[in-house]
C-alpha cells in the first residue's frame, strides 16, 4: 500500500469536500525513547461534505470508527468523527477527526452508518447527550438514558437544555449535615513558654 | 477426548488448600465467642494476607499542623473533606474517601497519611471509627 | 430529537439481565426465542450509566483523572492513561521516559490480570468451576503484585497528569521476575485446561463467530476483533508510551491454530496468547527502563495552574485488555474543567458485535458469547413478584410471618 | 434454634451490581475463589434472589437499576441481610453529584453493613460478613 | 399382611427414610468438602447441609403470584415421597430386613419411579410461573428423555443376561444382588459389562442434574432454572429429595454392578452383629466410591454441556456404548 | 325367577338395551330436559349394568353363546340344524368380556359427562339416539361370533360414529371429517364384506366357529385375510393407515372421541379374533408376529413423534391414541411369534399378550379421560390451541387434577394403569428382543415428555385476562371423568386383581382356538 502523509490526506479530503471544506491541520505528538510520532489530521467540515469526505477517506483505507464526541461551544454543537486510517500497519496509524459544527437552530446530521455500521451506537448516544438528529438512522432508540429520563433535556448540553440543578442529586450529602459529630475542639491553646 | 483437568484435581487432593484462613480457617460455633476468647488472649485470629508497606489504606490525619488551607479539598475527587470553619480544620469521611492519596501530596504541612488499616467495616457510615478529624 | 421508538422484538421474547450472579457489567438483552435458539438478540445498556463525562466536565482535570480511573474497576490504569495523555497533549507536557514505561509496565500487568479474570469468568459460565478457580488463584498473583507496585489491588492511582505517581525501584525487580516466572509456569496449565479441554471446545468451537466482515464493519476492538482476524492493536499501531521502543506483534489466532474462525474459542486462544505476550512486555521493559523523573511537574498545585491556562482539544488513546479505549478532551483557558469530554471504553466499540454473533445460537450460549467480548450481562427479571392480592396466602403461614419478624428483628438489631 | 446459628452459618449470597465500576463486584467475587474461599463459612453465591439470605450490593445505584435492587431485595424471602461493598455504594464515592444516581444504597434498601473502600480488600468484605454476623449474634444474646 | 409385619415394615420405611436422608446430607457434605480441596480451597464443614437445612427451614416460604399454590407447595412434599420410596426396594448391605420392600423391587419400576422426583420438580417449576423456570422444566424433560436410552438398555443388558441363564425374575434386585452379572460373562460380555458401568457411571450425574448435565438448572444461564422460584421449607424439600436421590441412584450402581458383601469377599467367622456392621460399612464405602467418580469428580472437571449437547451424549454416545454392550453381552452368550 | 330370565338373556339385552335406549330417544326427548337426561342416564346405566353382569357371567362360569330366537338360547346346534349354526349366535368368552367391560365402564362415564358437556347444543335426540347406537354396535362387535353379524355391527358402528363426528354441522370441517370417517368406514366394510362372500363361497358358513374349523387355507382364503386384515388395522388406527384418526377424532366432540377410541379397539379385537381364531395356526405364527410387531413400533414412533409438535389438544392426543394402539399390538404380536413355541409362550408369551390386553383396557380408561378433560377445557375456554391456551389450573383444580392423571397413565408413570400394563410389556418383549424393550422405553418417556408439555400450555402459568370468566366445569362432566380417573387408579395401584380376574382369561380365550370352536361346535 502507498501510504499517504498526513498533509497528503487532509489534501484528497479537502478536495473531496469541495465547497464543504473549511479548515485542515495536521498535529504530531512523540513519547518513548524512540520517540516514534503519532499523528493527527483535523478536518473542520460543513454538514454537507461529510459523507462525499468519508467515502474518499473509505478509499484510502477502510477505517476503524473510534466515536463520535461532542463538544456544546455555544452557539453550536461540534461532533468530532474519529477516524483511524492504516491501522494494521505498525505505527503508522493516522487519526483523521472530521469535525462538523451545527447550529443549535438546525441540529441535523446524515447518518455514517450506511457507510461504517459500526458508527451506529455513537450516533445513538450523540442523540440522545447533545439533542442532534441524525437522519435516517436505523435505530433510533435511546441507548444509555433511563426510558423514563425526561424528553428535552440533553446531559451534555451547557445551555437550558442541559441537565437542571433540580435533576442532580448529591450524594455525599446524604446524611451528612443531619449527623451529630463531635465537633473539633478548638485548636489547643498555644503553651506559653 | 482430553480431560486436563482431572490430573490437576486429582493432584491437588492431596495437597495443602491455597486458602488464607482468614480471620479462622471455618466458622467458630459463636462469633463473639471467639471475639471474646480472642479479647481474653485465649485463642488467635489468622492474620490476612500480608500487605505491602505503602498499602493505600484508611487516611490519618495530623489536626495540629494543618493550617486550613484548602488545597485537599480542591483535589479530593470524592467530595470526602469537609472544612470546619469554626476551627479552620477538616474533617475525613473514611466512609466516602477513595484512598487516592491525592490529598497526601497537595498538603503543604504534609498532615494527611494513608495508613494500612484496610478492614473498616461499619454498620454506620458516620460511625466514629470511619470520621478522621 | 427523534422520539423514541421502540422496537419491541416480536414473537416469544424475553429478557436477560441486568443483575448477574457471576459478574460484570449490567446490561440487559432482549431475545427472539424459537425454542432454544435465539433469532433475534438486541441490547439495552446504560445500566451502569453513572455520568461519568457530566461530572467529569464539572471538576478539575486532576480529580476528572481519579475519576476516569473509576470509569472501570478491571483496568484502573487504562482510563487514566488514556485521559491524562489527552491532556498532556494539549498543554504540551513532555513525560519523562521513565515514567512512560513504568505505565506500560502497569498497563501490562494489568492485561495479565485482566485476561486471568476474564479466562476465569468464562469457565465459570460454562460451569466449569475448577478453571475458574484455577485462573483465579493464578490472578491472586498479579493482583498481589499491582498492589505491591501500586497500593492498591485495583484503582492503582499511579498515574498523574504528567507522568506518574510511584516509582518502580531495583529493590521490587527480583519480585516481579518471580511473578513472571510464576504466571509462564501457570500459563501451561491454564493453556492445557482451557485450549485442549474436549468440553470446553465443544462449547466455544464455531460457537457465537464473528467474522472477518462483519469485524471490520462493527470495528470493535482490541482481542475480540484480532481473534476474528482484524490487526488493530493500539500498541502496535499507535506507539505512544513505552511501546514505540518494543517490537510487538499482533496477536491472532491462527499463531496458535494456523487459522482463523472468530468463534469464542479463538477469543480464549487471543487472550491466552496475549498473557503470554505481556510476559514478555514487561521482562523487556523492566530491562530498558530508563533512568529519570517521574514527573514533569511534580508539584500538583503547580499543574492546576497549568492547565488551567491550556487551550486546545487532544485524543489519547491507550490499548486495554478489552481493545482501544479512548478519551477526548477539550480544555479552555481559565477553566479548571475540561470543556468537552468524551470517553470511549473499549466495552463500548465490542457491544455491537454481540449481535451477528448472538442470532442463531441457543440460549444455552448467551452468557459465554456475551462474556466473549469481556464484558458480561446479568438477569433480575427473572422473578416474579409475591402475589400481591393475597396476603393472606402467606401470612397464614406462620413461617412467614416468623420470618418477616425475624428480619425486623435483626434489621432493628443492626440499625443499633 | 438461634438465627445466628442457622441463617449466620449457611449465607447464601447473591451479588447485584447496581452501577459499580466492577471494581468492587470483582473483588466480592475473589471472596469465593481459593484464596479467600467464602464455602468455608457457608456462604455460597446463588444465581436467585429467592435463595440468597446475604445480599451484596457495589455500585452508587444508578436510576436504571434502583427499581431492579428493589425488586431484588423484596424477592429475598425473610429473613435477609444487606452488606453494602465499597464506597461508592456507601456515600457515592467518586461519584459523589450526578443526575443519572439514586444512591447511596441505603437510599433505595435498607444496609445492615458497610465496608468502605474503593474497592474494599476481599479481606474486607469477608470481615464485614463476620462483623455482621457478631452483631446478629451479640443482639441475639442480649435478647435472650 | 398381619400386624407383625406391618409394624416391621413402617419402622423399616421410618428407618430408610431416615438413612437416606441422613446418609444422602453426609455424603453431600464430603461431595462439597472434596470437591474444594481438589480446587485447592478449604471448603465447608462436613455438615454443612444439615446447617443450610435447618437455615432453609427458618427461612419465608414465597408462594409467587403467577403460581398455582397447591401444585407449587405439593411438588416438593411430592419429590421428597417418591425418593424415600424408591429407597424403600433397593437393596443395601446384607441387614436383616432390607430392603423394606425388597421382594418388590423391580429394576423398571424403580427405574420409572426415579421419574418420579424430576416430574415433581417439572411440575412445580411450571407452576412457578416464571420463565427460567418454564425453561429449565423443558430442558430438564430433554434431559429425562437423553438418559434414557442408556438407562433402558444397561437395565434390559441385565434382565437379558440373566433370562437367558433361565434365573427367575430376572428383574428383581433380590436376583440382581444375589447375581453379579461379572461372574456370569466370559471375557466379551465382561467388555460389555465394562461399558455398561462406563455409561451409568454418566448416567449419575444427569439423574441427579450435575454437571456437566445440569443445563435443567444451569446457574449462570438460567439462574437456577427449575428451582428458580422456590425457597424456605420447598426448597429445603427439594434439596432433600436431592440428597436421598443421590443415596437411591448411587446404591442403584452399587447394586447392579458391586453387589457384593464385605463377608462374601473377606469370610470374617464372628458374631452376626459384627458380620452387619462390616458389611453396612462396606456399603457406605461402595457408595462413596460411585459417588465420587461419578458425581465428585465429573462434577468439577468438566464443562456444562448446552442441553442440544446432553442429548448427543446421551444419545449418539453413551446410548450407542450401551447398545454395544448389551450386545456384546448378547453375544457372550451365543460365542459360548 | 326375573333374575335368571335377565341372566340367561343377558346377551341380548346386551344389544336390546343401547337399541331401545336410542329408538326410544326421540320420543323422550320430546318430553323436555329432564326426561331426556334421566333417559339417558337410565339406558346407560342399564347397558353398563347388563355389559358387566355378562362379563362376570362369562367369567365365572366360562364361555356364554346365545343364540338368537332359539328356544334353548345357550345351545348353539339345535337339533334341526345339521351340524351346522345357522342362527345368530353371540359367543361371549372371556376376551369378548373384556371388550364390554370396556365399553359398558367408558359408555357410563362418557354418557355422565357428555350430559353436562352437550347441553348447550341443540339436536340432542339424534346425537344421544347416535351414541346408543354406536355403544350398541360396539357391543355387538365384540360379543358375536359371527362374521356376517361382525360385519354388521361395524357398519352401525361405523354409520353411527360418522354421524357423531359430523354432529356439530356447524362447522364445515366436523362435515368433511364425518364424510371422511364414513367413507373410509365404508370401504373398509365393503372389503370385509368381500372377505365374508370369498369365506361364505368357500365353506357355505358365516360362524366364526365353524369357519375356523373348516379354513383350508386356500389362495382365496389369503385374500380374505388380507381383505380382513387390513381394514379392521386402519380402523384402529395403526400406522400407516392411521390418517384418519386425527381428523375424527379432532373434530368429534369429546365424549364421542372417547367413544371412538373404543370403537377402534373393538376392531382391534376383530383383528386379533381374525388372526387367532379364524387363521390360527394356518398362518406362520412368527411372520404374522412380526407383522403386528412391526405395525406396532412403526404406530407406537410415528404416532408419538407425530404427536409431539401437534398445537391442537385433540389432535395431539389422536396421535397418542394411535402411538399407544403401537404398545397393544406390541404385546399380543409377541405372543403371537410365539404362539408355536410352547416354552417361550409360557415363559413370555403370555406375559406379552397380557400386557397387550391390558393395555387395551387401560388405554380407553386413560385416554377416554384425557380426551374428556380436553373436552372440559374447550368447553370453557373455548379453544384447543395449545399456543392460545394457558393458566387454567388456577380455575379448573379438579380437570387439571383429572387431566394429570391421565397424562400419568399415558405415559406409563408408576403408580397409574399404564404403567402397569406397560410393565408387563416391557417384561416380556425383550426376551424375544431386547430392542423392542428399550424402544417401548424410549416412546413412554416421549409420551411423558409430550404431555407435560401439554400440561403446562393448558393449565399453568400466569392467569389469561382471556380466561378471566373460566369457571370449573358442571358436576356431571367431572363425574364422568372422576369414574374414568378411579380406575386408572385403581388398576394402577392394585393391577394385579384385574390382571387374575380379567386379563389371564382373556389370554387364555385367545390363544385357546380349539376351545372357542368347541363351545360352539362340541369338539368336532
Ligand atoms: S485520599 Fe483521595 S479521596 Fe481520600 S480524602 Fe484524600 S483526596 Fe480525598
Ligand atoms: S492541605 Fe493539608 S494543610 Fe491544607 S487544609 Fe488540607 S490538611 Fe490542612
Ligand atoms: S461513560 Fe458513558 S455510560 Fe459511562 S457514565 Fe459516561 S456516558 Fe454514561
Ligand atoms: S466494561 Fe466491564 S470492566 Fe469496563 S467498566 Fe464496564 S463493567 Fe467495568
Ligand atoms: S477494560 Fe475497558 S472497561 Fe475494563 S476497565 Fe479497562 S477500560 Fe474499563
Ligand atoms: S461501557 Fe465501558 S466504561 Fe462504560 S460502564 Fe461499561 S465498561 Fe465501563
Ligand atoms: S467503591 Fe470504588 S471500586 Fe468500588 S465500585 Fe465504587 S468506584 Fe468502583
Ligand atoms: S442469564 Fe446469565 S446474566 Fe442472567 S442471571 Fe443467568 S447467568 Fe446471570
Amino acid at each position: 500500500m502507498n501510504l499517504l502523509a498526513p498533509q497528503e490526506i487532509a489534501d484528497v479530503l479537502q478536495a473531496a469536500a469541495g465547497a464543504g471544506f473549511v479548515s485542515a491541520r495536521c498535529t504530531e505528538w512523540a513519547e518513548g525513547v524512540k520517540g516514534r510520532k503519532s499523528r493527527q489530521v483535523w478536518v473542520k467540515l460543513a454538514r454537507e461534505s461529510l459523507l462525499p469526505a468519508l467515502r474518499r477517506l473509505v478509499e484510502i483505507q477502510y477505517p476503524h470508527v473510534s466515536v463520535i464526541a461532542s463538544a456544546d461551544t455555544g452557539a453550536q454543537v461540534e461532533l468530532m468523527y474519529h477516524f483511524y486510517v492504516y491501522w494494521g500497519i505498525p505505527h503508522e496509524e493516522i487519526l483523521v477527526t472530521f469535525t462538523v459544527a451545527l447550529d443549535k437552530t438546525d441540529l441535523k446530521v446524515p447518518t455514517i452508518t450506511g457507510i461504517i455500521p459500526g458508527a451506529l451506537t455513537s450516533e445513538r448516544e450523540k442523540q440522545e447527550m447533545v439533542g442532534i438528529e441524525v437522519v435516517d438512522i436505523p435505530d433510533g432508540r435511546r441507548l444509555f438514558l433511563p426510558e423514563d429520563f425526561p424528553v428535552g433535556v440533553f446531559p451534555w448540553r451547557k445551555d437550558e437544555t442541559g441537565i437542571p440543578p433540580d435533576m442532580t442529586k448529591e450524594l455525599w450529602a446524604t446524611g451528612r449535615e443531619t449527623c451529630q459529630f463531635s465537633d473539633n475542639p478548638p485548636p489547643a491553646e498555644p503553651k506559653a513558654e | 477426548m482430553r480431560f486436563p483437568m482431572v490430573q490437576e484435581l486429582l493432584g491437588q487432593l492431596f495437597q495443602k488448600p491455597n486458602t488464607n484462613p482468614f480471620p479462622a480457617a471455618q466458622l467458630p460455633p459463636t462469633v463473639t465467642g471467639l471475639l471474646e476468647k480472642v479479647g481474653r488472649g485465649e485463642a488467635a485470629l489468622n492474620p490476612p494476607v500480608p500487605v505491602p508497606a505503602k498499602l493505600r489504606g484508611k487516611m490519618t490525619y495530623v489536626r495540629e499542623t494543618c493550617i486550613g488551607c484548602k488545597l485537599c479539598l480542591k483535589v479530593c475527587p470524592a467530595h470526602a473533606i469537609d472544612f470546619i470553619e469554626g476551627t479552620k480544620k477538616i474533617r475525613i469521611f473514611v466512609g466516602q474517601c477513595i484512598q487516592c492519596g491525592q490529598c497526601t501530596e497537595i498538603c503543604p504541612k504534609q498532615c494527611l497519611a494513608l495508613s494500612d488499616e484496610f478492614l473498616n467495616a461499619s454498620h454506620d457510615r458516620y460511625a466514629d471509627e470511619l470520621v478522621v478529624d | 430529537m427523534k422520539t423514541i421508538e421502540v422496537k419491541k422484538p416480536s414473537g416469544y421474547a424475553t429478557q436477560i439481565g441486568p443483575a448477574h450472579p457471576a459478574l460484570k457489567e449490567p446490561v440487559m438483552f432482549s431475545l427472539d426465542i424459537e425454542g432454544e435458539r435465539i433469532k433475534k438478540a438486541d441490547f439495552v445498556p446504560g445500566m451502569a450509566h453513572r455520568g461519568v463525562e457530566w461530572m467529569g466536565m464539572r471538576r478539575n482535570c486532576i480529580q476528572t483523572m481519579y475519576l476516569a480511573e473509576r470509569i472501570c474497576g478491571i483496568c484502573g490504569i487504562t482510563h487514566s492513561i488514556s485521559f491524562s495523555r489527552a491532556v498532556e497533549q494539549i498543554a504540551q507536557i513532555q513525560v519523562p521516559n521513565r515514567a512512560h514505561y513504568i505505565r506500560s509496565i502497569v498497563g501490562e500487568l494489568e492485561r495479565i490480570h485482566s485476561h486471568l479474570l476474564w479466562a476465569g469468568v468464562a469457565a465459570h459460565e460454562l460451569g466449569f468451576d475448577s478453571a475458574f478457580y484455577l485462573a483465579w488463584r493464578v490472578r491472586e498473583n498479579v493482583m498481589d503484585l499491582l498492589e505491591y507496585l501500586t497500593g492498591n489491588r485495583v484503582h492503582y492511582a499511579m498515574i498523574q497528569i504528567g507522568g506518574v505517581r510511584r516509582d518502580i525501584v531495583p529493590d521490587q525487580f527480583p519480585r516481579i521476575e518471580e511473578s513472571m516466572k510464576f504466571f509462564e509456569d501457570a500459563y501451561a496449565k491454564l493453556a492445557a485446561v482451557f485450549l485442549d479441554d474436549t468440553t470446553v471446545q465443544m462449547r466455544c468451537r464455531d460457537c457465537g463467530v464473528l467474522t472477518y466482515d462483519e469485524a471490520r464493519e462493527l470495528c470493535p476492538v482490541g482481542p475480540t476483533a484480532r481473534a476474528s482476524g482484524i490487526k488493530k492493536d493500539v500498541r502496535i499501531d499507535h506507539s505512544y508510551a513505552a511501546y514505540g521502543d518494543i517490537e510487538i506483534q499482533y496477536q491472532t489466532p491462527d499463531l496458535l491454530t494456523g487459522e482463523v474462525r472468530g468463534d469464542v474459542y479463538d477469543r480464549i486462544i487471543t487472550r491466552l496468547l496475549e498473557v503470554k505476550q505481556s510476559i514478555g512486555i514487561v521482562r523487556q521493559l523492566l530491562a530498558m527502563l530508563p533512568d529519570g523523573p517521574l514527573l514533569a511537574i511534580p508539584k500538583p498545585a503547580v499543574l492546576l495552574a497549568k492547565l488551567k491556562g491550556a487551550a486546545g482539544e487532544a485524543v489519547g488513546r491507550h490499548e486495554a485488555p478489552r481493545g482501544e479505549v479512548m478519551h477526548y478532551v477539550r480544555l479552555e483557558a481559565g477553566k479548571d474543567e475540561p470543556a468537552a469530554w468524551k470517553v470511549k471504553a473499549s466495552s463500548y466499540s465490542n457491544y455491537m458485535a454481540w449481535i451477528p454473533m448472538m442470532e442463531g445460537e441457543q440460549i444455552a450460549d448467551i452468557p459465554i458469547i456475551a462474556a466473549s467480548i469481556d464484558p458480561c450481562i446479568s438477569c433480575t427479571d427473572r422473578v416474579a413478584l409475591v402475589r400481591p392480592d393475597s396476603r393472606q396466602i402467606l401470612t397464614k403461614e406462620d413461617l412467614h410471618r416468623l420470618s418477616v419478624e425475624k428480619t425486623r428483628r435483626i434489621q432493628a438489631a443492626l440499625a443499633k | 434454634m438461634k438465627l445466628s446459628q442457622t441463617l449466620g452459618k449457611s449465607l447464601w449470597a447473591f451479588l447485584f451490581n447496581s452501577g459499580s465500576c466492577n471494581g468492587c463486584e470483582i473483588e466480592s467475587v475473589a471472596c469465593v475463589t481459593p484464596r479467600y474461599d467464602l464455602e468455608r463459612f457457608g456462604i455460597k453465591v446463588v444465581g436467585s434472589p429467592r435463595h440468597a439470605d446475604l445480599l451484596l450490593i457495589s455500585g452508587p445505584v444508578t436510576r436504571k437499576m434502583a427499581p431492579r435492587l428493589k425488586r431484588v431485595y423484596e424477592q429475598m424471602p425473610d429473613p435477609k441481610i444487606v452488606v453494602c461493598v465499597g464506597t461508592c455504594g456507601t456515600s457515592g464515592g467518586a461519584f459523589y453529584d450526578s443526575y443519572t444516581l439514586v444512591g447511596p444504597v441505603d437510599q433505595v434498601v435498607p444496609v445492615d453493613m458497610y465496608v468502605p473502600g474503593c474497592p474494599p480488600r476481599p479481606e474486607a468484605i469477608i470481615d464485614g460478613v463476620v462483623k455482621v454476623l457478631a452483631r446478629l449474634e451479640a443482639k441475639e444474646n442480649a435478647a435472650s | 399382611m398381619n400386624a407383625t409385619t406391618l409394624l416391621l415394615t413402617v419402622a423399616g420405611t421410618v428407618g430408610m427414610a431416615l438413612f437416606g436422608l441422613l446418609a444422602g446430607l453426609w455424603f453431600t457434605g464430603i461431595d462439597r468438602v472434596l470437591a474444594a480441596r481438589m480446587q485447592a480451597r478449604i471448603g465447608p464443614p462436613v455438615r454443612q447441609p444439615f446447617i443450610d437445612l435447618a437455615k432453609l427451614l427458618v427461612k419465608q416460604n414465597v408462594v409467587p403470584a403467577n403460581a398455582i399454590p397447591w401444585l407449587f407447595n405439593g411438588a416438593p412434599l411430592l419429590a421428597l415421597a417418591s425418593a424415600i420410596t424408591i429407597l424403600l426396594y433397593i437393596p443395601m448391605a446384607a441387614l436383616p430386613g432390607l430392603p423394606v420392600l425388597g421382594l418388590h423391587g423391580d429394576l423398571v419400576l424403580i427405574m420409572y419411579l426415579l421419574l418420579v422426583p424430576g416430574l415433581a420438580m417439572v411440575a412445580g417449576g411450571l407452576a412457578s410461573g416464571s420463565p427460567y423456570a418454564t425453561i429449565g422444566a423443558q430442558r430438564e424433560m430433554v434431559t429425562m428423555i437423553a438418559y434414557e436410552l442408556p438407562l433402558a438398555s444397561t437395565v434390559i443388558a441385565f434382565a437379558w443376561k440373566l433370562a437367558q441363564m433361565d434365573i427367575a425374575n430376572p428383574f428383581s434386585l433380590a436376583t440382581l444382588a444375589a447375581t453379579p452379572l461379572w461372574t456370569l460373562v466370559g471375557p466379551i460380555g465382561f467388555m460389555g459389562l465394562l461399558l455398561l458401568l462406563g455409561t451409568m457411571i454418566l448416567v449419575v450425574p444427569g439423574e441427579l442434574g450435575r454437571i456437566p448435565f445440569d443445563a435443567p438448572e444451569a446457574e449462570t444461564e438460567i439462574a437456577g432454572g427449575l428451582l428458580v422460584e422456590y425457597s424456605g421449607r420447598n426448597l429445603a424439600l427439594f434439596s432433600l429429595s436431592l440428597a436421598v436421590k443421590t443415596i437411591v441412584v448411587t446404591s442403584l450402581i452399587v447394586a447392579l454392578f458391586f453387589p457384593w458383601n464385605f463377608t462374601q469377599l473377606v469370610p470374617i467367622a464372628c458374631c452376626p452383629f459384627l458380620a452387619a456392621a462390616a458389611n453396612a460399612a462396606f456399603f457406605l464405602f461402595k457408595l462413596f466410591v460411585v459417588l465420587f467418580f461419578s458425581v465428585t469428580l465429573v462434577r468439577i472437571s468438566v464443562a456444562r454441556f448446552r442441553i442440544t449437547q446432553v442429548v448427543d451424549v446421551y444419545w449418539k454416545v453413551l446410548g450407542a456404548l450401551s447398545l454395544v454392550g448389551l450386545i456384546l453381552v448378547m453375544a457372550d452368550a451365543y460365542v459360548r | 325367577m326375573m333374575d335368571t330370565f335377565v341372566m340367561r338373556h343377558l346377551p341380548a339385552l346386551l344389544i336390546a338395551v343401547p337399541l331401545l335406549a336410542a329408538f326410544v330417544m326421540p320420543l323422550v326427548g320430546g318430553a323436555g330436559r329432564v326426561a331426556r337426561n334421566a333417559w339417558v342416564l337410565l339406558g346407560a346405566l342399564a347397558t353398563s349394568a347388563v355389559g358387566l353382569a355378562l362379563a362376570w357371567k362369562v367369567l365365572a362360569t366360562g364361555t356364554v353363546l346365545y343364540v338368537f330366537g332359539a328356544a334353548a338360547p345357550h345351545v348353539a346346534l339345535p337339533m334341526d340344524s345339521g351340524g351346522i349354526p345357522i342362527r345368530i349366535i353371540f359367543q361371549v368368552d372371556a376376551l369378548s368380556a373384556l371388550m364390554v367391560v370396556i365399553a359398558s365402564l367408558s359408555s357410563l362415564g362418557i354418557t355422565i359427562y357428555s350430559l353436562a358437556a352437550e347441553s348447550k347444543q341443540s339436536g340432542l335426540e339424534t346425537f344421544y339416539a347416535m351414541l346408543f347406537l354406536l355403544v350398541a354396535g360396539v357391543l355387538g362387535m365384540v360379543s358375536t361370533g359371527d362374521l356376517f353379524n361382525f360385519f354388521v355391527f361395524l357398519e352401525i358402528s361405523s354409520l353411527a360414529g360418522a354421524a357423531l363426528v359430523a354432529y356439530r354441522v356447524d362447522k364445515g370441517v366436523a362435515v368433511e371429517a364425518g364424510l371422511k370417517y364414513a367413507l373410509l368406514s365404508t370401504l373398509g366394510a365393503l372389503a370385509v364384506l368381500t372377505a365374508i362372500g370369498i369365506l361364505i363361497g368357500q365353506y357355505n358358513a358365516l360362524n366364526l366357529a365353524t369357519l375356523a374349523s373348516r379354513m383350508q387355507f386356500t389362495t382365496l382364503d389369503k385374500l380374505a385375510l388380507v381383505l380382513l386384515a387390513v381394514p379392521l388395522a386402519m380402523k384402529c388406527g395403526a400406522v400407516p393407515m392411521h390418517f384418519w384418526t386425527p381428523d375424527a377424532y379432532t373434530t368429534a366432540p369429546s365424549s364421542v372421541t372417547a367413544f371412538l377410541v373404543v370403537s377402534s379397539q373393538a376392531s382391534l379385537y376383530g383383528l386379533f379374533r381374525i388372526l387367532f381364531t379364524l387363521y390360527g395356526p394356518l398362518l406362520s405364527w412368527a411372520t404374522f408376529g412380526w407383522f403386528l410387531i412391526v405395525l406396532g413400533v412403526l404406530s407406537m414412533f410415528v404416532g408419538v413423534t407425530m404427536a409431539i409438535p401437534q398445537k391442537d389438544v385433540k389432535r395431539l392426543m389422536a396421535y397418542h391414541a394411535v402411538s399407544q394402539t403401537g404398545y397393544m399390538l406390541l404385546g399380543v404380536g409377541v405372543g403371537l411369534a410365539v404362539l408355536g413355541n410352547a416354552d417361550a409362550l409360557a415363559k413370555y408369551g403370555k406375559t406379552a399378550m397380557a400386557g397387550g390386553l391390558f393395555h387395551i383396557i387401560n388405554h380407553a380408561m386413560y385416554k377416554g379421560l384425557l380426551f374428556l378433560t380436553a373436552g372440559a377445557v374447550f368447553y370453557r375456554a373455548g379453544t384447543r390451541n395449545l399456543n392460545k391456551l394457558g393458566g387454567l389450573g388456577h380455575d379448573m383444580p379438579w380437570t387439571m387434577v383429572c387431566f394429570m392423571i391421565g397424562a400419568l397413565a399415558i405415559a406409563g408413570v408408576p403408580p397409574f394403569n399404564g404403567f402397569a400394563s406397560k410393565l408387563l410389556i416391557y417384561e416380556s418383549v425383550f426376551r424375544f428382543s431386547p430392542f423392542l424393550s428399550i424402544i417401548a422405553m424410549i416412546v413412554s418417556i416421549l409420551t411423558l415428555a409430550s404431555f407435560v408439555k401439554v400440561f403446562h400450555s393448558m393449565f399453568l402459568g400466569p392467569r389469561r385476562a382471556e380466561f378471566a370468566a373460566v369457571r370449573e366445569v358442571p358436576a356431571p362432566m367431572l363425574a364422568g371423568m372422576a369414574l374414568l380417573a378411579v380406575f386408572v387408579v385403581a388398576a394402577g395401584l392394585a393391577p394385579q386383581p384385574f390382571i387374575d380376574r380379567l386379563i389371564q382369561p382373556a389370554v387364555e380365550a385367545l390363544v385357546d382356538r380349539a376351545g372357542y370352536v368347541a363351545a360352539i361346535l362340541g369338539g368336532i
